[in-house]
C-alpha cells in the first residue's frame, strides 16, 4: 500500500466513524455544530498522529507485557497537552467539548491504531496512518456536525440560513443518534453500490 | 525489525518509569507554558461579559456587596472611565429558572437604567428558555435603556411591563427576578460606589 | 434530598448513555442479549464505583495538594487500568464464580469511557466522597437500565425483518434516538 | 344445568356448518376394489401376513402389529389380494398397501353380523385388551393411536376416569354425532367394557351443547349403566383435544410432555367405544367406520358407513358427485384435516369425514405483517405464543423455540384461524416442531 | 373438477378478522373525536386532519416504492390510522409544514425504518408528537382556544392547556385553590372545551370511541383501565396528602392527552404487550409515569413520554410475562400409590 492510499483510507474505505464505528461517544456528543465536530476531530487527529509517531518510535524498547499501559501513558500525555493548549488558546471550544477532550484517552481509535498499526510499522507510515485516520475522523465529525447544525439550527459553520432554530431536536441527544443512524445507513448504501 | 525487549520485571519497571518520567517532563513544560494563557483566558471570559453589558470603560473594581435582603452577596464590577463612574456590572442570579439557577450579568448605568444583559450560565429548555439570550431572540432587547424605577420588572401576565417569551413564561419570569435582585441591591448599595 | 436528586438525575434525567453519550461502545456492542447486558451492567457498577472512589482519593489527597491537577487525565486512566487489573486478579482468587460471571466484561471496561467520564465528572461537580459514590452507583444503574431496555428491543428486532440497509448499527442508533426522545420526558425532575 | 363446562385457555368458535347432522347413517355399497394401507395407525406400520394372489375373507388378518405401538390390519372385504404395492394414501405419500379385488361376501366365521345388542360384561381386563388388540382398533377421532396400548395403564399410575370424547368440535363433521344417536346403546356397552379394561369406576361422556339430541339420548340411556355420566359442554374448538377435554371435565391439566394418565384420565372417542363393543361382543375387527361427506357445495351432505379401503371418490359420488368448483378435498375437518392430492385415495381407520371446499375458500390469502394483536396467543389452548414461535422457527432460533414450549403445540390451528394478518402460523409451528423434535431426538 | 386441487396445511378455514378491518375499526372509533375537534377548532382542524392523513399515506407509499422497493401495503389502513392519530396529537393551528415533518417522522423514522407495519417498537404518532414538541416547542404548546362553529372559522386566540396553567401557576408560587377558578369546569373538560391538541380535548368523545373499540374487540380493557385506575389512585393519593400542591384525580383524568393516550395510543397492538398481565403492568407503568412527569417533570403533560417509555420496555414485559401455559397449574391430581 503506498502512502497516498495509506493516507486516504481513513476518509471513506476505512472511515473510523462510518465503517469501523469507532469513537462513537465523542462523535455523538460533540457534533452539535460543524465547528464543534471539527474541533473535536482535529484534537483527536493531533493525539492520534502524535501517539502513532511516538509509539512507532519507542515500540522496540517496550516489553510486550506492558505494551498497553505504556501506550496509554503516551496517549494520555498527548491528550493532556491538547487539553492545556485548548484551554489556553481556544477556551470557548474547550468548554463546548467539555469532558470529551480528556476522554480522547479512551477513544478506541487512538489505542486501536497504536496497537494495530503503529506498533508494527515505521514512524513515517505510522504518522501518515495517524494523520489520515485522524483527518478522516475529523471529516466524519464535521459532516455529522454540519448535518445536525443545519437541521437543528438552520445553519452551517454558524452561517444561518433560517432565522432562529429549525428542528431543535437535532442539536439535542435524540437527534444525534438519529442523524448518525441515517448517515451510516446512507454510507453503507453508497459503499455497496460503488 | 529490531528484536523486542524481554518482559522481565526490571525491564518492565524501568520502561514504565522512563516513559512516565518523559511524560511528566513533557507535561510539566506544557503546563508552565500554558499556565498564564489559561488564566488570562478564564479572566477574559468574565471580562467579555462585563464589556458587553457596559459602555466603554478603562478601569474595573470588583467588590462583593450584600443583596437587598442582606442574606447573600453579589459581585459588583464597578467600571470607571477617567475616574468617573460609568456603570456597574452586577453578577446576579435567580433560582426560579426552568432548569433551576442561572446567572446573569446586568450592566446598570449610574442612574439605575439597564444598559445591557448577558446570560452567563444556564440550563433552560433549548428553544424556549434559551431565548433569554441575545443570540437566540430579541427578548432581552426590551430591557435596554429601561429604568426599573419606571419599568415594572414583571411579565405582563403578572401585571408588569415585560413581554414574556411565548411558551416560556417561567424563564422570562426568572430573568426578571434576576434583574430585580440586581436592581434592588444596586439601589441599596448606591452610596458605596 | 440531595442524594435523591443525584440518583434521579444520574439514572433518568441525565442518563449517561442516552443523554451524555458516554459508554456508547458497550451500549452498541454488548446489547445483543439481555443476559449479557445484565452481566455487563453488574461489572460496570462494580468497577465504576471503585474507580470513582479511588480517583476521588487521588484527586483530593495527591493531585490537589501537590498542584498536579493538570495531570488528572493521565493519573485517572492509570488508576482505572490498574484497578481493573487488580479487581480481575482478586476476583479470580476470592470468588471464582463472580469472576466467571463478570470476567469477560472486565477488560472491556478499561476502555469504557463511561468509567473515566464519571470519575472526571465527580471531580467537576465538586461532589464529596459520599456523593461521588452515590453518583457513580446511580450512573452505573442508569447505564444498566438503558442497556437492558435496549437489549430487549434488539432481541425483539432480531426476529423482525428490518430493512437491509437499516440492519445492525443504523437501526440500533435510531432506536437509541427514540429512546433518548422518550427519556427527555424526565427533564426537570432533578 | 348452570354454566356449561369448558376448558379455560384459548379456543375459538368457528361457524359450525353441521350440514349433515340430521342425515342418518347410510351403508355405502362395497366397491369393486379396496386399497388397504398397512400403516393406518400412529406408530410403526404393521407387517403384511398375506401374499399377492391369496384369497381373503372379510375380517381376516392381513397385516399384524410389528412393534409395541402398532395395530393389526384386517381385510375389509372378501376377495383376492391382487397387489401388494406402494399406493398413495391420505398422507399424500406412497405407502405399502394391499389392493384387494372384491369377490363375493364371505366373512370370518367367528364374526357375529347380527344387530342384536349384547351387554355381557363378565370379561377380565386382560381379555378385553386382548380382543381390542386383535381387532386392530385405533383412536377413531383421527389420532389413530392404537387403543389397546392406551388401555394398559403404566406401572405406578392409576386411571381414575375414563373420558369419552363425543365433542366433535370440528366444524362440518357429524359422524360421531350420528353414531351417538344411532348406536347409543352399543357405545355405552363399549364404554362399560373400556371401564373394565382400565379398572375405573367412573366414565364421563363429554358432548358439546350443539348436539342436544345426543346429550339427551345418552343421558337417558346412561342411567342403565353403572358409573357413566353425560356432560354437556360449551361449544368451543378444540374441545376434542385430549388435554382440553380432560380440563373441561375434571379441571385437571396434563403437564407438558406427559400423558393424560398422569392426572388419572384416559380418553377414548365414541367411535372407538363403538369399535370396542363390536370387537368384544361381536368379534368384529375394525374394518369399517362412519364417515361424513360434506361441504357447502356438496349436493347431499351425508354420513356413510364405509369399509376401510374404499376410494374417497366413491363416497363423494354417493353424496351427489364432485362439485364443479371444488378447490380442495380434506380428509377430516376443516381445522385439522389434511388436504388430499386427489380423490382416489382410500378411506382409512382415522377418516372421520371428507370435506369439500369450493375454489374461493381453498386458496390461502396473501400473508400480511404481524401486527402483534395477540389474538393467536389469546386463542392458543395450550397457552403458547404462536406469533413468537413462528418467528423463532422462521429465523431458525430452535433452542429458544424449545424453551418456549413449542413441542406442546397440539396443531389445532386456532392461531392461524384467528390471525387477522393471514400468517400461516401453524405451518411455521409444524416446521419448528419437526426441527426441535430432531434436536431433542439427537440429544437423547 | 376444473383445476388441480389445492393442497395446503391445516387449518383450511379462516376467521373473519383482517388487518384492514382492525385498522378501519380504529378509524371509525376516532370519528367522534374528529367531529369534536372540527366543532371546536373549525377549518384548521380539517386542514390538519387531511394534511396529516394524506402526508402519512404518501410517505408510506414513497418509502415502500422507492426506498424499500417492497410490496405496497398502503391499503391496510395503518398509515391512515397513524395520520389521524398524529393530527389528534398536535394543536390545530400548527403550521402545515410542521404537520408534514411530523408525518415524515412518524412514517419514515418510527415506522418504515424498522421495516413497516408490525415491526416498529414505538408508536409512530407519538414519536412524531414528541419529536415536534421538542423541535418546535413554541408552536407545539400554543393552543387555540376552542370556539364553537361558525365563530372559529377565522381568527385564532391562543391560550394554555389546563395542565399548563396548573404547572405555571405552581411555579409562580400559587396554590391549586388559587389556580382552579381560572380553569375550565369538569363539564367543559369532559366535553372538550379547553385548550389542547385537537383530538385530545373531549374526554367524552374519546370514551365513546374507546367503547366502540372495546365492543368490536379491537382493544381489550386491560390497558385503558389500568392506566386510568393508576392515574386516579396515584394522583388521588397525592391530592389527599397535599391538596394545595397536587391537582385532584378527576382533573388529572379529564385533562391533557390521558384519555386519548389510554384508549388510542397505548392500546396500539404493535407496541403494547401480548399477555393480560403484561398489559396490566404496561398500563400501570404508563399511568405512574404520566403523573410523575406531570407533577415533577418540566413538561406539563407526560402521557406521550410515558407511553414511549413503556413502549421501550414492551420486549422485556413480553419476556417476563408469558401466558399461562397449559399444564402449569395441574389442578387437583389424585395421589398415585
Amino acid at each position: 500500500m503506498n502512502q497516498i492510499q495509506n493516507f486516504t483510507k481513513g476518509f471513506f474505505k476505512e472511515s473510523p466513524t462510518f465503517v469501523l464505528l469507532l469513537g462513537m461517544c465523542p462523535t455523538l456528543a460533540t457534533t452539535t455544530s460543524a465547528i464543534n465536530g471539527m474541533g473535536m476531530g482535529l484534537a483527536t487527529a493531533f493525539v492520534l498522529t502524535m501517539s502513532n509517531l511516538a509509539v512507532s518510535l519507542v515500540k522496540d524498547l517496550i516489553p510486550d507485557k506492558i505494551r498497553i499501559p505504556a501506550f496509554v501513558v503516551i496517549i494520555a500525555t498527548f491528550v493532556t497537552i491538547v487539553e492545556l493548549v485548548m484551554q489556553a488558546f481556544v477556551p470557548g471550544l474547550y468548554e463546548a467539548l467539555g469532558i470529551f477532550i480528556p476522554l480522547i484517552v479512551v477513544n478506541c481509535i487512538v489505542l486501536g491504531r497504536a496497537e494495530a498499526y503503529a506498533s508494527s510499522h515505521g514512524p513515517w507510515s505510522s504518522t501518515v496512518d495517524g494523520l489520515g485516520m485522524g483527518l478522516g475522523f475529523t471529516m466524519a465529525l464535521t459532516i455529522l456536525g454540519a448535518v445536525r447544525e443545519l437541521l437543528g439550527s438552520g445553519a452551517i459553520f454558524g452561517i444561518h440560513f433560517i432565522k432562529g432554530n429549525f428542528m431543535l431536536i437535532f442539536i439535542l441527544a435524540p437527534g444525534a443518534f438519529i442523524a448518525l443512524g441515517y448517515l451510516i445507513a446512507l454510507i453503507n448504501r453508497i459503499r455497496k453500490t460503488s | 525489525m529490531a528484536s523486542k525487549k524481554e518482559s522481565s520485571f526490571v525491564n518492565m519497571v524501568l520502561t514504565l518509569l522512563s516513559i512516565t518520567a518523559f511524560a511528566a517532563l513533557a507535561l510539566g513544560v506544557v503546563y508552565v507554558v500554558t499556565k498564564n494563557p489559561i488564566e488570562i483566558a478564564q479572566k477574559q471570559k468574565q471580562e467579555a461579559a462585563i464589556r458587553q453589558v457596559l459602555p466603554a470603560f478603562d478601569s474595573l473594581k470588583v467588590v462583593m456587596l450584600p443583596d437587598a435582603e442582606g442574606n447573600d452577596s453579589l459581585q459588583f464590577n464597578i467600571a470607571t472611565k477617567d475616574g468617573k463612574l460609568i456603570g456597574v456590572a452586577i453578577k446576579t442570579y435567580t433560582n426560579k429558572g426552568f432548569g433551576g439557577r442561572f446567572d446573569v450579568m446586568v450592566g446598570l448605568l449610574p442612574d439605575g437604567t439597564i444598559n445591557n444583559t448577558a446570560v452567563l450560565d444556564m440550563k433552560e429548555t433549548p428553544g424556549l428558555g434559551t431565548n433569554i439570550m441575545h443570540k437566540n431572540s430579541d427578548f432581552p432587547d426590551q430591557f435596554e435603556g429601561k429604568n426599573p424605577a419606571s419599568f415594572e420588572l414583571k411579565v405582563t401576565k403578572d401585571g408588569g411591563d415585560v413581554d414574556a417569551i411565548t411558551a416560556a413564561t417561567i424563564s422570562s419570569r426568572a430573568f426578571c427576578d434576576a434583574l430585580q435582585r440586581a436592581y434592588k441591591s444596586f439601589e441599596k448599595n448606591k452610596s458605596k460606589f | 434530598m440531595e442524594y435523591f436528586v443525584i440518583i434521579v438525575s444520574a439514572i433518568f434525567v441525565s442518563n449517561i448513555v442516552l443523554m451524555q453519550f458516554l459508554g456508547i461502545c458497550p451500549f452498541l456492542g454488548v446489547s445483543k442479549s439481555i443476559n449479557t447486558s445484565i452481566g455487563m451492567g453488574a461489572a460496570v457498577l462494580f468497577v465504576m464505583t471503585l474507580a470513582t472512589i479511588a480517583t476521588w482519593l487521588f484527586q483530593y489527597y495527591i493531585l490537589n495538594p501537590f498542584g498536579l491537577a493538570f495531570m488528572q487525565t493521565i493519573v485517572f486512566i492509570l488508576v482505572i487500568a490498574a484497578l481493573v487489573q487488580m479487581v480481575e486478579i482478586i476476583l479470580k482468587k476470592v470468588s471464582p464464580s463472580l469472576y466467571q460471571a463478570l470476567g469477560v466484561y472486565l477488560p472491556l471496561i478499561t476502555t469504557n469511557c463511561a468509567v473515566l467520564g464519571v470519575a472526571i465528572l465527580t471531580i467537576q461537580k465538586d461532589y464529596n466522597l459520599m456523593e461521588g459514590t452515590v453518583f457513580a452507583m446511580s450512573t452505573a444503574i442508569g447505564f444498566t437500565l438503558a442497556l437492558v431496555i435496549f437489549a430487549g428491543i434488539r432481541e425483539h428486532l432480531e426476529l423482525m425483518e428490518v430493512p437491509k440497509g437499516m440492519r445492525g448499527i443504523p437501526i440500533a442508533l435510531i432506536t437509541a434516538g427514540i429512546l433518548a426522545l422518550a427519556f427527555m420526558g424526565f427533564t426537570g425532575m432533578a | 344445568m348452570g354454566i356449561l363446562k369448558t376448558f379455560i385457555l384459548g379456543g375459538v368458535h368457528p361457524e359450525e356448518h353441521k350440514l349433515s347432522a340430521g342425515v342418518a347413517i347410510r351403508e355405502l355399497p362395497v366397491p369393486e376394489q379396496v386399497v388397504v394401507p398397512f400403516g393406518q395407525n400412529l406408530g410403526a406400520p404393521s407387517k403384511p401376513v398375506v401374499k399377492r394372489g391369496e384369497k381373503v375373507k372379510a375380517g381376516q388378518l392381513i397385516a399384524e402389529a410389528s412393534s409395541f405401538i402398532s395395530a393389526n390390519v384386517h381385510a375389509p372385504v372378501s376377495g383376492t389380494i391382487s397387489k401388494i404395492d406402494n399406493v398413495m394414501d391420505v398422507s399424500g405419500y406412497k405407502r405399502p398397501c394391499a389392493v384387494i379385488t372384491v369377490e363375493g361376501n364371505e366373512w370370518e366365521e367367528e364374526i357375529d353380523l347380527s344387530e342384536t345388542l349384547v351387554t355381557k360384561e363378565d370379561y377380565t381386563a386382560q381379555e378385553i385388551i386382548e380382543k381390542v388388540k386383535k381387532a386392530g382398533i385405533v383412536g377413531m377421532g383421527g389420532a389413530t393411536f392404537p387403543t389397546h396400548i392406551k388401555l394398559m395403564v403404566p406401572k405406578g399410575k392409576k386411571a381414575e376416569y375414563l373420558i369419552i370424547n363425543g365433542v366433535e368440535c370440528e366444524p362440518y363433521l357429524t359422524s360421531d354425532h350420528r353414531l351417538m344417536l344411532e348406536k347409543g346403546e352399543e357405545i355405552l356397552v363399549g364404554i362399560r367394557l373400556l371401564m373394565i379394561a382400565l379398572g375405573v369406576e367412573k366414565a364421563m361422556i363429554g358432548i358439546e351443547n350443539n348436539k342436544p339430541d345426543a346429550i339427551e339420548y345418552l343421558t337417558t340411556l346412561s342411567k342403565k349403566y353403572k358409573g357413566i355420566t353425560v356432560h354437556a359442554l360449551k361449544v368451543k374448538y378444540p374441545q376434542g383435544g385430549e388435554k382440553q377435554l380432560i380440563k373441561a371435565l375434571t379441571n385437571r391439566e396434563v403437564p407438558s410432555g406427559k400423558l393424560p394418565v398422569e392426572v388419572g384420565c384416559v380418553v377414548q372417542n365414541v367411535g372407538t367405544a363403538f369399535a370396542v363393543y363390536e370387537a368384544v361382543q361381536k368379534n368384529k375387527p375394525l374394518i369399517d367406520r362412519v364417515v361424513t361427506v360434506t361441504g357447502k357445495a356438496v349436493k347431499t351432505p351425508s354420513n356413510f358407513k364405509v369399509r376401510i379401503g374404499t376410494p374417497v371418490r366413491n363416497l363423494i359420488e354417493a353424496a351427489g358427485g364432485l362439485p364443479e368448483n371444488t378447490g380442495m378435498i380434506i380428509n377430516g375437518g376443516p381445522m385439522m384435516g389434511k388436504a388430499l392430492i386427489n380423490p382416489d385415495v382410500p378411506i382409512v381407520k382415522g377418516s372421520s369425514g371428507i370435506l369439500i371446499l369450493e375454489d374461493e375458500f381453498a386458496s390461502r390469502p396473501i400473508e400480511n405483517p404481524c401486527i402483534r394483536c395477540s389474538k393467536c396467543t389469546n386463542v392458543c389452548p395450550m397457552g403458547l405464543e404462536p406469533y413468537l414461535l413462528s418467528r423463532l422457527a422462521r429465523t431458525k432460533h430452535y433452542a429458544e423455540a424449545e424453551k418456549e414450549n413449542i413441542m406442546d403445540c397440539i396443531e389445532c390451528g386456532s392461531c392461524q384461524y384467528t390471525c387477522p394478518a393471514d400468517i400461516p402460523l401453524l405451518d411455521y409451528l409444524r416446521l419448528g416442531k419437526s426441527k426441535v423434535g430432531e434436536i431433542i431426538r439427537k440429544r437423547n | 373438477m376444473k383445476n388441480m386441487l389445492t393442497v395446503s396445511g391445516s387449518p383450511h378455514i379462516h376467521g373473519d378478522e383482517s388487518t384492514r378491518k382492525i385498522m378501519f375499526g380504529v378509524v371509525y372509533a376516532m370519528i367522534p373525536a374528529m367531529l369534536v375537534s372540527i366543532y371546536f377548532f373549525g377549518l384548521n382542524a380539517v386542514r390538519v386532519l387531511l394534511l396529516s392523513a394524506v402526508a402519512c399515506i404518501f410517505f408510506e407509499w414513497v418509502i415502500q416504492k422507492f426506498v424499500l422497493k417492497g410490496p405496497l401495503t398502503i391499503n391496510d389502513g395503518s398509515a391512515l390510522v397513524t395520520g389521524v392519530l398524529l393530527a389528534f396529537n398536535v394543536p390545530s393551528n400548527l403550521p402545515s409544514w410542521m404537520v408534514i415533518i411530523g408525518a415524515l417522522v412518524a412514517i419514515g423514522i418510527a415506522k418504515m425504518s424498522f421495516g413497516g407495519l408490525g415491526k416498529n417498537v414505538f408508536n409512530p404518532a407519538l414519536v412524531a408528537r414528541v419529536f415536534l414538541l421538542i423541535s418546535f416547542p413554541v408552536q407545539m404548546t400554543t393552543w387555540p382556544v376552542p370556539k364553537i362553529l361558525p365563530g372559529n372559522l377565522s381568527d385564532v386566540i391562543t391560550g394554555a392547556t389546563p395542565l399548563g396553567m396548573v404547572k405555571e401557576g405552581l411555579r409562580a408560587g400559587q396554590t391549586l385553590p388559587q389556580i382552579m377558578p381560572h380553569l375550565p369546569s369538569y363539564m367543559q373538560e369532559l366535553m372538550g372545551q379547553m385548550g389542547g391538541s385537537m383530538g385530545e380535548v373531549s374526554a367524552l368523545a374519546i370514551i365513546l370511541g374507546g367503547a366502540y373499540l372495546l365492543y368490536k374487540k379491537i382493544i381489550t380493557w386491560e390497558i385503558p383501565v389500568s392506566i386510568l385506575v393508576t392515574v386516579f389512585l396515584f394522583s388521588g393519593g397525592l391530592w389527599l396528602v397535599n391538596p394545595l400542591r397536587y391537582a385532584d384525580p378527576f382533573f388529572q383524568l379529564l385533562t391533557g392527552g390521558l384519555m386519548l393516550g389510554a384508549f388510542f395510543m397505548a392500546t396500539d397492538m404493535v407496541t403494547s404487550p401480548m399477555t393480560r398481565n403484561g398489559k396490566l403492568i404496561f398500563g400501570v407503568g404508563i399511568g405512574f409515569l404520566t403523573i410523575l412527569i406531570r407533577v415533577w417533570g418540566a413538561y406539563p403533560e407526560g402521557v406521550s413520554f410515558a407511553i414511549l417509555l413503556m413502549n421501550a420496555v414492551v420486549p422485556l414485559i413480553n419476556r417476563g410475562f408469558k401466558p399461562r401455559r397449559f399444564g402449569e397449574k395441574p389442578g387437583v391430581v389424585p395421589a398415585v400409590k
